[in-house]
């Protein structure tokens, strides 16, 4: 059954009912309308460079592993046994030839076939063909510039055309210089108590919480960043299908000293892989539609945001920098990252204090029934050529907002991609 | 301890529990400033992240290159880490919970610091002990939150002017996806 | 959708299906049907005396703020920033003229209004009104007597209309005496794994329990209060609307020797302020329909069984005392009323093990099929004319319990306060 | 509202949708049309051997008190007081003429008649009539070989029907010699976090498991069992309703050696009390339907799977041995069996984490519509005359589980016992 | 305390620590009767009710009157508590309890203490040590009921007839709303 | 301990604290062939079973027998229990984890141990001692999961060639229904 969500998102008027944060029964539509249809986030290539590297995580609340195989090619598998159901690895990461399943020992190779099944010969009679029980591929897996997605639905358009214009300011973010990024090992997980839209809407296109929620880090040197009076224009864009990103000026200078210096060491091999307009704007933060979200900085993070129940998300937060950075610039990069992002965060600790309370008030039928306001800049947002996306009219807006939550109702409303 | 007498192990080890409770207790009263003094300007204070990996010798995979193969779970001191502070960044921390605008912390977090299993080493130099000890930080706030960090802890103190002080802390969360909404409490 | 409640509540024949108790979609339905409507205790005057004092509390799941304003105007407001919901105020009670959003710094004052929102003049479109995003206010607001009631109903009949008879039986608790009475500071809040009801019943109506749970804390001195065999009738009054009150013998004295005297003392000033029903009937222990509770003696409560799911109870408890009682009534009344009520309560815990029971064995299918039994004194009771109330007709009976469920049914059922 | 489950359930091909281990109101369903009408194990009479001995238990999520009578007569009722519902008994074991409920005093006897009813006489009319509100009885309730059994459904078949050709099956592990069995004092009652069916899947037929799963416990000497060569047929025993055994080969000697010779030297008399067909199998594991299963070797088990909730069940485990054995023999099978079973059973350990394992991952909705395999086997199994079942053709296979969930889908869809 | 010699101190703390260990064992125990002896007659046995409050300063709220704005969180000695027993109130809790008609704690509920983080500091009087101590009050009762009470303890032990008795004890738990379904224990 | 000179028993507790500590470290540590060193050939290792009963003189049932009724809670030590271990099956146990296929240990449980309350007394022999301590095990395993294990333990001490051994240990876990889902860790 299928709940139309037309009346709890008026992204016209800016208007949002809060039973999406918090409804199980939308919950469950979204499972299945949203996370088993998208492109999803996996990992970074560099995480799992060597053949028989894994790494295992979720499309949603399905568990899979990503491994790539003996041949060097990555492959993307539901983490589950096709005997009984167990969950076949356990580990977060590693480098295996092949798993065996705890409970029977069936063993599967790191291509996703079925190579052992105890006792087959004898036990099985022959109709029981391994072929017929690999591994559960995803139905489709790419890599754009070294981020990983893949997607349940074999009839989801290609992750290029999935990306759109998005793609641009995923090269302006993972691929200014030769080499593209690398994640530095390790990963914050954690679990907070809100709605993951919560937080997807905030990477993607809360500017305006910055100066007040995050003044307390700001003013103890956590971050260098200001935000300046001629951020005027342009700052939030939307590329379509959902995906949205901020900017800052081309020739914003709040990083960190060292950044600063190696940012404009190399600002013309940026503008060489780029191309000009990266003398527009230059992109810090943003969300992939539905759950893959990013900042870029002297606080540099990429991160997942796990549904885990209506209020409920787990952050998976990991730190990123040119591969080609001095050893200087990585580390600041590194120490200022984790200061700022993760648990322990100076900033992302007020983010999800909100975004809790922003979640748990709904539980109120009364509060409910009241619509949350996205009405900044409404209707001053341009469709800007230059930039290929939909653009605000003033350096803070809620122009972003509107199109992520427009794109998701049409997606929980709608099965065929055609009509999107 | 290498063997000394036994008596005056005890009063080291008496010593230097005095000295984490009442590190505890200046934290779990929020008097921040005062625990700053506690600490030296050198100090690394370091909280890795953990994974999860397969043992050694696991029957569950077989690695493709075995002798490459590593099941070290917590991440190293170049790598992530949940915190990996200095003086100054431990100071901006304070700084940052008196700005009257550190909302997470507002109401503040009410906690308590649970210490035990405190055993002592002889440092690297004759002025630093090695500390481990274990720890139970319950941490309450709002209505009903309620959180339980349960780890274990690494310390070097350091005796600066007849004072101990905190020189290295080393703070191991064994849990793979951390249950609590932040880490905005000390270790 | 609703669901028809009429065949779990049979009050004519005094049985009960004990799925009100437990089952997640009629939890749901009383959200809306029942605390969504009704008249709601929020707090006593005495704890918000001067302008900009507030406390915050809970109308069912629906979070509050209960604020007096500058000009000494008591005001409730849904705790809930109208931008995105965020809970705006953080605290219990305090003193404020105004509260700022933690996301995003919009600014509400004491009367409700929004004062201010950054970056209003430059970021939001002209369109964009304050004025009509105000603090989502009550629907009605009156105190009665220095206990402070609010709905969210807009339909809902008058506070004075809504307590009906009742409101005597609450003069006769509060206001006894000039000055009427006063709250302690501090609260005892915490969660018991029992359903509202169970709660709410038990004040009401059920002088039943007393001599057997509570034995153990009588026989050690707890309480000097002993039944009487000549507390023969009308101890259970139903005086309309759900609303239960239990009384004691007019000239009952047995309270503690100082409070004795200190009633003896007053009691002409009483009868003055009373009438002369005072003399049929001492008041002691009620509730007002359907989760305001109070218990007038040596030990003296007034409590909110603030609902928390269907097996949740949220218990808020306060100690008062006549304002112009003397120290030593006060401070015995303070210490006797935390020893028997309350999280340490030698009373108070045998309750809530029996309560937290009779809900939990209703998690079974098979004993959920069975109806309680609330037929003590069934068809005895009688509307008395001097006590303005249905009476039962002997010192314990359970016709209390059977006017609360009826309320409860009748609310359940009916959208229209005209048709109850 | 009823589910049809029989897209779920395809026992012809042995094919499983995981909605079963996961679904609410399958649960819920579950609850109904299973566990409130199966015969359900209690307990073992040695529990309760003397007129007042009573131990509590639940049947599914209902909480039942089974207790001897005065008289020397075996009861179970509800756990549930008939006034309001309270709890009535809160111990798990014990010796009582009549218990007394902890609200109001009403006391029932070991027989269930509502014998003491406080003020009954002066509080109570004339119509209420004490009779009417005895305890609730199971609607039958009998005992086979020392083993008590209750059901709910008063139309269910006795057991001895129910249990069918079960029946000798368990002569075979409880009444092998003069004296039955008796049970440990002490149980091991804990939590796990699975759906209780892949329990009861696992002791009703799957050996499948054991050489691969079980290897670390078996390498380390907590069992002296080892699969044979020769183990090869008729290892798997469906003896009809949903029942389950699986068999050793009749010479088996794996066994600890006190209790190999302690099983030889009775061999004779085990074959007069069995007749000729233990010598064709012994019976060594198994599953009553639903959720009642044993293990018979130097390591016994008796235990009950009890549901609480689709996720979560909870275990409550005894050992058991023949009463007539030696002192060593009980010994060595009271340490063998709490090491292998249990909360730090060696063998129990893996099971469960596998049973997580399989629960867990069909949270995913992707993972979820992938149908698990039971196709071991598939076909080849035959009805076989001298043991009265349906029997594998091999040491291994998946027969038994498939008749276990054939069984349950019938009873899910099924309110008449004679269309089961 | 005052600095006295390493070795005196460790001492008296270690003597204080059994006490409270002692103590600890009677209530896991049951054994109330025993308890009772080791508390003074004048005894104040105190647990003050706890609220949310914006930090001083905090920017979330302006007050309207800065100057008397208060962030105590904590109830004081004439306001509403948990516990505020004498004697006197104890022995009739304890006698509450061999009733048989204690329905809450019967079958009882089972209880785990553990003390930790003790300091100890001169008291008013010289036979008086001032006790700081924080807890872990684990409880189970029935099948799967579990509560965590975590706080911390101000208590003075009065030395009598060379014994330590317990003539104070002021406990804080810091959770605004108590998760438990009651205080039916003895901290 | 029988009343001796308050500074040696000091010396003795502080002595056995650390013995356990350091135990309690091998243990989160996974190093359980080093734990083995510390047990006696003839340990008993055991953990009863926990059951519900209603106390004597309750007025909530009326024995049939009442002279015979018992409230006694835990099994005994020829009944069920959860542990009853000699150091073969400990070391078994300790043997099947090495083996690459504990499922429910791959990858490990994490754990750490907290333990308090440490109490001494003189033992059967000169060379043992009883030794009370309470305990918190934690441990975390897979993503989420936690478990509390809360009890006691009375353990026996022996010095074997002037070190302390473990040569019995009876632990208490008064949860009626184990929370757990396995008991996998050693207490
Ligand atoms: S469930 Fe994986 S092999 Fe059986
Ligand atoms: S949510 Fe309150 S200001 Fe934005
Ligand atoms: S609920 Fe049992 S006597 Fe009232
Ligand atoms: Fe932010
Ligand atoms: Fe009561
Ligand atoms: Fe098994």
């Amino acid at each position: 059954m299928s709940l139309d969500v037309d009346n709890l998102v008026d992204a016209e008027k800016g208007l949002i009912g809060r039973a999406i944060y918090i409804d199980p029964q939308i919950y469950e539509q979204e499972a299945r309308m949203v996370f088993a249809r998208c492109w999803m986030y996996l990992c970074h290539e560099s995480q799992i460079p060597k053949p028989g590297d894994f790494c295992t995580t979720f499309m949603g609340e399905d568990p899979v592993i990503v491994w790539r195989d003996t041949e060097g090619k990555v492959r993307a598998f539901l983490n589950v046994c096709r005997h009984r159901g167990n969950r076949l690895c356990r580990a977060d990461s590693g480098n295996a030839a092949s798993f065996t399943c705890a409970y029977h020992g069936w063993t599967y190779a790191n291509n996703g076939c079925l190579v052992g099944v105890p006792h087959q010969a004898v036990a099985y009679n022959k109709n029981f063909d391994r072929k017929k029980w690999p591994l559960i591929g995803v139905a489709q897996l790419e890599s754009y510039k070294g981020l990983v997605f893949a997607t349940f639905d074999p009839s989801a358009p290609p992750l290029r055309e999935y990306l759109g214009e998005m793609a641009w300011y995923l090269d302006a973010i993972f691929d200014r210089r030769e080499g593209g990024v690398e994640v530095f090992p390790g990963v914050h997980k954690w679990v907070v108590p809100c709605n993951w839209k919560l937080a997807a809407e905030n990477f993607g296109g809360d500017s305006y919480h910055g100066p007040w929620a995050h003044r307390s880090a700001m003013s103890t040197n956590f971050s260098a960043r200001r935000p300046r009076q001629n951020d005027v224009q342009r700052f939030h864009l939307s590329p379509g299908n959902g995906h949205c990103v901020m900017g800052r000026q081309p020739d914003d200078a709040s990083d960190a000293p060292e950044v600063v210096e190696y940012e404009k060491e190399g600002r013309a091999a940026v503008r060489e892989r780029l191309g000009p307009r990266i003398d527009l704007v230059r992109p810090a933060v943003g969300n992939v539609f539905p759950n893959f979200a990013f900042n870029r900085g002297t606080a540099s993070t990429i991160r997942v945001w796990h549904p885990r129940g209506p209020e409920r998300t787990e952050i998976w937060s990991w730190v990123f920098v040119d591969k080609q950075a001095p050893g200087a610039v990585k580390e600041t990069i590194r120490l200022t990252s984790l200061r700022s992002f993760g648990p322990a965060g100076t900033f992302e600790q007020d983010d999800i204090d909100n975004w809790q309370e922003c979640t748990q008030t709904a539980r109120g039928p009364v509060a409910r029934g009241h619509m949350t306001n996205l009405q900044m800049g409404l209707g001053e947002e341009k469709f800007d050529e230059e930039l290929g996306a939909l653009a605000s009219d003033f350096c803070i807006s809620e122009s972003n907002h509107r199109q992520f939550y427009h794109r998701w109702s049409k997606l929980m409303n709608t099965k065929d991609w055609a009509e999107l | 301890m290498s063997k000394g007498c036994a008596a005056s192990d005890a009063v080291i080890v008496h010593d230097i529990e005095q000295f984490l409770y009442q590190e505890a207790r200046l934290l779990d009263d929020c008097k921040f400033q005062e625990w700053l003094e506690l600490i030296t300007d050198d100090v690394r204070y370091w909280m890795p992240v953990m994974g999860r990996r397969y043992r050694k010798g696991s029957k569950g995979m077989k690695a493709l290159d075995k002798d490459q193969y590593e099941d070290r779970e917590f991440s190293t001191e170049d790598e992530l880490a949940i915190f990996d502070d200095t003086k100054d960044s431990l100071e901006r921390r304070v700084a940052r919970l008196d700005t009257g605008m550190a909302w997470a912390e507002d109401p503040p977090s009410r906690t308590q610091r649970m210490i035990s299993n405190v055993t002592v080493g002889h440092g690297d130099t004759p002025s630093e002990m090695k500390v481990n000890s274990n720890f139970i930080l319950y941490r309450t706030r709002g209505d009903l939150e309620e959180d339980f960090y349960v780890g274990s802890r690494q310390d070097v103190l350091r005796s600066e002017g007849g004072k101990w002080k905190l020189s290295y802390r080393k703070i191991l969360l064994p849990q793979n996806v951390l249950s609590s909404k932040n880490a905005s409490s000390f270790f």
